[in-house]
């Protein structure tokens, strides 16, 4: 299994977890995070002094699937999260060993 | 209010001016003197009580709407309280209770610099200036969350001068309603139903905020960012209600203040009880902020009546408010789809007119069913109708005006991310971690 | 007050009939016609002052609880205040200040809506209202986090009509306890005590808020949401004060305002600098919110002896109720195992009751201290006791009954999601990311 | 005031020794007896309003700095108004109005318990109080997010014993600027110039918080963590300061407050209008924080001139308020590099000192532009050079005994983890995650 | 060694916190999340609107260990996590290549 | 590709952050967690009861670099967040499968 771990613009979520769904995949977790890269943050004047928000909010959605969905899901995250504006985020593909789950004890891909 | 008002106002001319030096210190105190001071430590402490209510309604808007537009709230409620009182003194106070012209406005009265003997000009003029700014302020909360900035200046420039203004110089001012015997104490009409009808126009042409109905029709909630500044808002309000309909006595030598300030309670609470049944029959649960505004509903039905309808009536009124409160959001929300994020139109446009023409119903001395015939009802409600269709004429134009050069909403964009950040550079709770996306709607 | 309270009353409905139109307009003020304006002005500015604590209660208890509670707490008092308004106006009046049944309770006064010629009626009614409703609201913060709304409805009406009328009567209404020369000027016991005592009872039989008490017995802080709303709840509550207790005098032309005041003031500083001090003492740091609750520990212990005690007086009472409520908030947390989440019993309950006799030994006229003997100490003692008695028996009563019938308490999953969620389908803070878990308590 | 202030108090003194028994309960009101009696009311009101602004200056100050360090300002605030109202019982009044000694200070009049038949000396005393808790509180913003507690704590019980009443003594207590003819009606000098200035000399001998200034000498924004609040501050201030300026006539027998009122209220709006404008022009978007001050620049700079100045003055003095604070904002922040985390010393300090001046030029009869010739303005700028140098003098002193002893600033790292945790074991806002690390500075 | 992450119910962390205090692990890391799967969301009426939370309050649990210990950590999850109920979470089990700590630089198994 | 994940104090993200960009990384995303391990809690008195702070905040950073630079990061992170004092934090090594850039669609190397 895979966990496919993506960190998007924060107005993008809704659309990629409705395609997700569409697809056929409910589970995921969310998460706030802020982060920084190629795209420059913006500076504001606050009482005349600047400051530059240089972290930005994004958010990272982390979806276990079994291996062979990986290339969908990382389709559909590609088609519904791109603005083609720098910021738009990374996907991550790492390895997954094991997956339960806590309500029933299943593992592996029955407990995705 | 009406007649009443003016007529102190004129008593306590002549007193001054048939008792030459009756304020002027070291010449020992009359009864005159001292009649005309406790008028206007009275006056004045109302005011004061008025003013705070800004405070009121920046906190229940700023608390009903989310943490990203709560500067931007802010400062529109600072900006009609500052334009307001000054465009108020430039002009507003003089088309209000200047020289009667044809019934319809006044002419003259600006910018006054010396009221010559007439000290107690100054606290007429001061408790006027707070109620226009209240007047104002009341459509800050119908378009919030998606107005341009510049073009809320805009607007409020042209309410605190022209709109408010004419419709408080045909009441108040000795204007042809005032002439027809339409009784409105403290403005239920003239204040509340002028801020709720231009809400209600401001807020169609606006349009909703995105994500308030989706594409099949759903209506989604927005829930605010803060339920205890806004319940203090209600406070404040309530509370500086107290000086809105007893102090409009402008005497405190009149004790009918102390009549109108239970009335004024009693509709509150019964406003606020009734919201809270009719929410818990109707959704299941008593809702939080429905209940608030159910107070505030209840403060607005009595506005007009405080001091014409007794206890009794004040809780008729009251009871009322609350229960047409829930209905009009309904039918503001779900039927007319105007999106008002904080009730605005509901509670002072709804119920200022449901208040208003109460009277005609419960005045203790004019009602319908205290046996005083029809007429005073026909003329409330000819009142009520008079103004709302000024209302909407002059601020649909105002609104289409400002629409067609600088623009009335911000982009798409800018409204996502805030008003705060877009418009003043500014995080209202640079601390604290926000939630985004919002878990709550979809 | 005792007399006092009544004995300006009657002046001023004596004066009334006396003078016949003293109060109409047009018939040119007299010396007399200002005093009983004066009069009413002030007691009506003093019961807005009051009803603003209303806010001030919210906003503390608010404060001192957490974020998932919030709504619910706003909720609770504002049901206080309104159905508080509403049934002390049908009933708790007519029990409180009607015609004297075996100085027990009053039998006459019900639901007026015609005070005849005695308009200054009315300000004395909404000044008793606001009184009434602050007494039911104390309990609220005792109760908080996991009381049922419903039942907590119940208990609002059962304190409003019937516990704190009688108190009142008793005391302020020409009862026996004010027969024998109780004295509390502005409700130490009468309204403080009532509410604290009621609420401990409340407290108790409701248990503990879950993770409050370790299995082990030890005892876990749970803090609250926001200090800052719990401080300006502070602030607003010792602004009221002064309409509490100097407008006590219902006549602002007794010049004893200014002195109360003064001594309000004085106790409510000293009452916070003690707090902070034996804060710092005991636990190594100047704890803000204990601080904070010795304000209000100096309010409530001076309120009874405002107007008989001079500021020598007034500063004694105020060390002696900061250092007190640290005590009983101990007392109550660690050795009662009852869990106040705001502090309320040890501040109403304890500093009340402390403020009550210490006039026994302060009072300039009849205190111990002072040469007076020890009668009025002994009198004060009586009414703390018998007023303890009262109260801790009809709401023990009235509780249990609630218990019997709907329940008092939530679920526990309902308290562990928060009440706000449950019982009113609300996130009060809905744009803000909330500890969960607590990282604080485990 | 100067003059007219203890004038006013010296008739109603008079009247009491002419007049025996005037106020006491029972003989009958007469028009002087009620001439009193409203004089004290008004009085009481408005110091009950000054009282209030303690709520306004904590919500500023909190809402202005970060989470962190808010109730530890709480606390401060909280201890300037407590441990203030028992030193300027004990010490501060008799200093400041007591018989006077060359000019300098008064030199008896401490710790009042029985002020004999003038019932009128408490309402005096209770209203200059809270005048001092007001200089006092100042301070605390300017220092504010890096002051020990302690040290704070010895600050304010000297500015409250000595720096501020040998100030009022000289302006108000008939002292030497008195004597001179200086004219501060309400304290734009006395008051706010006084706080202004010693957070000056705090703030630059405490040094900048860590972060504000960048190695390479760059300034950095420092985000207050809630806007709302500090609005919420603005408008109780806003509301207060109608007890703090009409309320120095210490009479409501004076009908020139209503025309102070009026004045007060364009002058903050005026303020506010400028500064949006300025800080639009100079960065682009206008500033929510800055607009805040520009009302209370307006505020403070027409405290001076109230009673003395037409309208039009007052419109005048609250424009040029609104932009002389933006500029003195900038100086102090990036000339001077003193870092005012709320911008204390530019509204109360410059603002406070333009106010002063501008009496000069525009009081009605004897300012430079009303044709009074030079002569006021020359004593009005000597004031507030006089005052400037005596409250930084004793300030710097001051400030340097407490660094040699118990040390003003907190450790860096307490400093970095918040004055909350660290002196007060508190986390103001327990349910709500906050961001570390701040993603706005760097 | 590997990365035990588990996504649970926010009121069943003091439990687990404990029960792995108990076993012998002290070390972990916890973070807010929001998540959706089988679990329904839940519909609640605002001002008369409805409003759907369909993302849930979770709180993601990290723990580092080695090898062995897996099973174990896992089977306390499973036991202290668990209600029975949809909306119990999930474990993931995921390849940690190397493990530093930062105070002393030491790597590997003696850096957990 | 490896994932470098940190937990950090919050007081030293800014030194780090700056390092890592003098280094060349400039992408890195960020979250706000609460940890436990052998730093002891705080205990602190709140209206006279006691309450203890068990789970400190702490900074988790996430930085996706490839294979060659791992050490150096590491290394970078070691400098720069070591107090020396327990409760540092940890670096954990995960391996990456693939990395896609939003924007671009581009995979691997050419997407961190
Ligand atoms: N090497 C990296 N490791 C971890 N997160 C990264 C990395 N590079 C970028 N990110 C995350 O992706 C977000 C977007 O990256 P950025 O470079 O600004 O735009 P883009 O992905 O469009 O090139 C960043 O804010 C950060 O959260
Ligand atoms: N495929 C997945 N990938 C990542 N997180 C998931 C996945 N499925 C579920 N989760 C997380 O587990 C939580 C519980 O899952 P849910 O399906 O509602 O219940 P259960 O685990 O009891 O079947 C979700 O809220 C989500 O945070
Ligand atoms: N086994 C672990 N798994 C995940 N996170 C851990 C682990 N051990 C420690 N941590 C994280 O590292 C932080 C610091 O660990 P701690 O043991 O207190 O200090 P040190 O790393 O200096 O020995 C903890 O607060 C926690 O967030």
């Amino acid at each position: 299994m895979k966990k496919i771990e993506c960190i998007i613009r924060p107005n993008k979520v809704e659309e990629v977890k409705e395609a997700l769904g569409e697809f056929g995949i409910h589970g995921l977790t969310i998460t706030n995070v802020i982060g920084c890269g190629q795209q420059k943050g913006k500076t504001e004047i606050y009482r005349g002094s600047k400051y530059t928000i240089n972290l930005l909010p994004k958010v990272k959605l982390e979806i276990v699937t079994d291996d062979d969905s990986v290339d969908e899901v990382v389709q559909i995250i590609l088609e519904n999260a791109k603005t083609g504006e720098i910021g738009d985020g990374k996907i991550f593909v790492t390895p997954v060993e094991n997956v339960i789950r806590i309500r029933t004890g299943e593992t592996g891909k029955d407990a995705i | 209010m009406n007649f009443r008002r003016s007529l102190v106002f004129t008593m306590i001319l002549l007193l001054l001016v048939i008792l030459p030096g009756v304020a002027m210190a070291g010449e020992g105190p009359t009864a005159d003197s001292n009649a005309v001071a406790i008028d206007t430590v009275w006056t004045l402490v109302a005011a004061f009580l008025v003013f705070f209510m800004q405070a009121g309604f920046a906190m229940v808007e700023a608390g009903f709407t989310r943490a990203k537009n709560a500067g931007n709230i802010i400062m529109k409620n600072l900006m009609d309280l500052s334009v307001g009182s000054l465009l108020f003194w430039f002009i507003g106070y003089g088309i209000m209770f200047g020289s009667d012209y044809f019934g319809l406005f006044g002419t003259d009265g600006f910018l006054v610099i010396n009221s010559g003997e007439d000290l107690t000009f100054w606290a007429f003029l001061i408790f006027q200036t707070v109620f226009c700014a209240t007047a104002a302020t009341i459509v800050s909360g119908a378009m919030a969350e998606r107005t341009k900035f510049i073009a809320y200046l805009l607007y409020s420039i042209g309410i605190s001068a022209i709109i408010y203004p004419i419709v408080g110089h045909w009441i108040w001012g000795g204007g042809w309603l005032s002439e027809l015997g339409f009784k409105d104490f403290a403005g239920s009409t003239v204040v509340h139903s002028v801020g709720g009808w231009a809400g209600l126009i401001g807020a169609t042409i606006l349009g909703a905020r995105i994500g308030k109905y989706g594409k099949d029709g759903s209506v989604n909630a927005i829930p605010g960012h803060s339920i205890t500044l806004g319940a203090l808002g209600v406070f404040i309000l309530w509370f500086g209600w107290f000086g809105f309909n007893p102090g409009s006595t402008v005497a405190g030598t009149d004790l009918s203040i102390g009549l109108i300030a239970v009335n004024t309670n009693l509709s509150a609470a019964a406003g606020a009880v009734t919201a809270m049944i009719t929410s818990w029959i109707r959704y299941g649960k008593p809702d939080v902020s429905l209940t608030l505004n159910g107070a505030l509903a209840g403060l607005v039905g009595i506005t007009a009546g405080c001091a014409f309808v007794d206890p009794l009536g004040a809780v008729v009124i009251g009871l009322l408010s609350g229960i047409v409160l829930i209905i009009a959001v309904e039918i503001i929300d779900k039927k007319l789809k105007v999106d008002d994020p904080v009730g605005a139109v509901a509670v002072h446009g709804a119920c200022g007119a449901l208040g208003t023409v109460l009277v005609g119903l419960l005045d203790v001395e004019q009602g319908l069913l205290y046996g005083g015939g029809m007429s005073l009802l026909l003329v409330q409600l000819l009142g009520v109708i008079a103004v709302f269709l000024w209302t909407i004429g002059t601020s649909y134009i105002l609104f289409k005006v400002i629409d067609a050069t600088v623009g009335l909403r911000v982009a798409p964009q800018e409204e996502e991310s805030g008003l705060d950040i877009h418009e003043h550079s500014l995080e209202a709770y640079g601390d604290f971690v926000l939630k985004t996306p919002s878990p709550n709607v979809h």
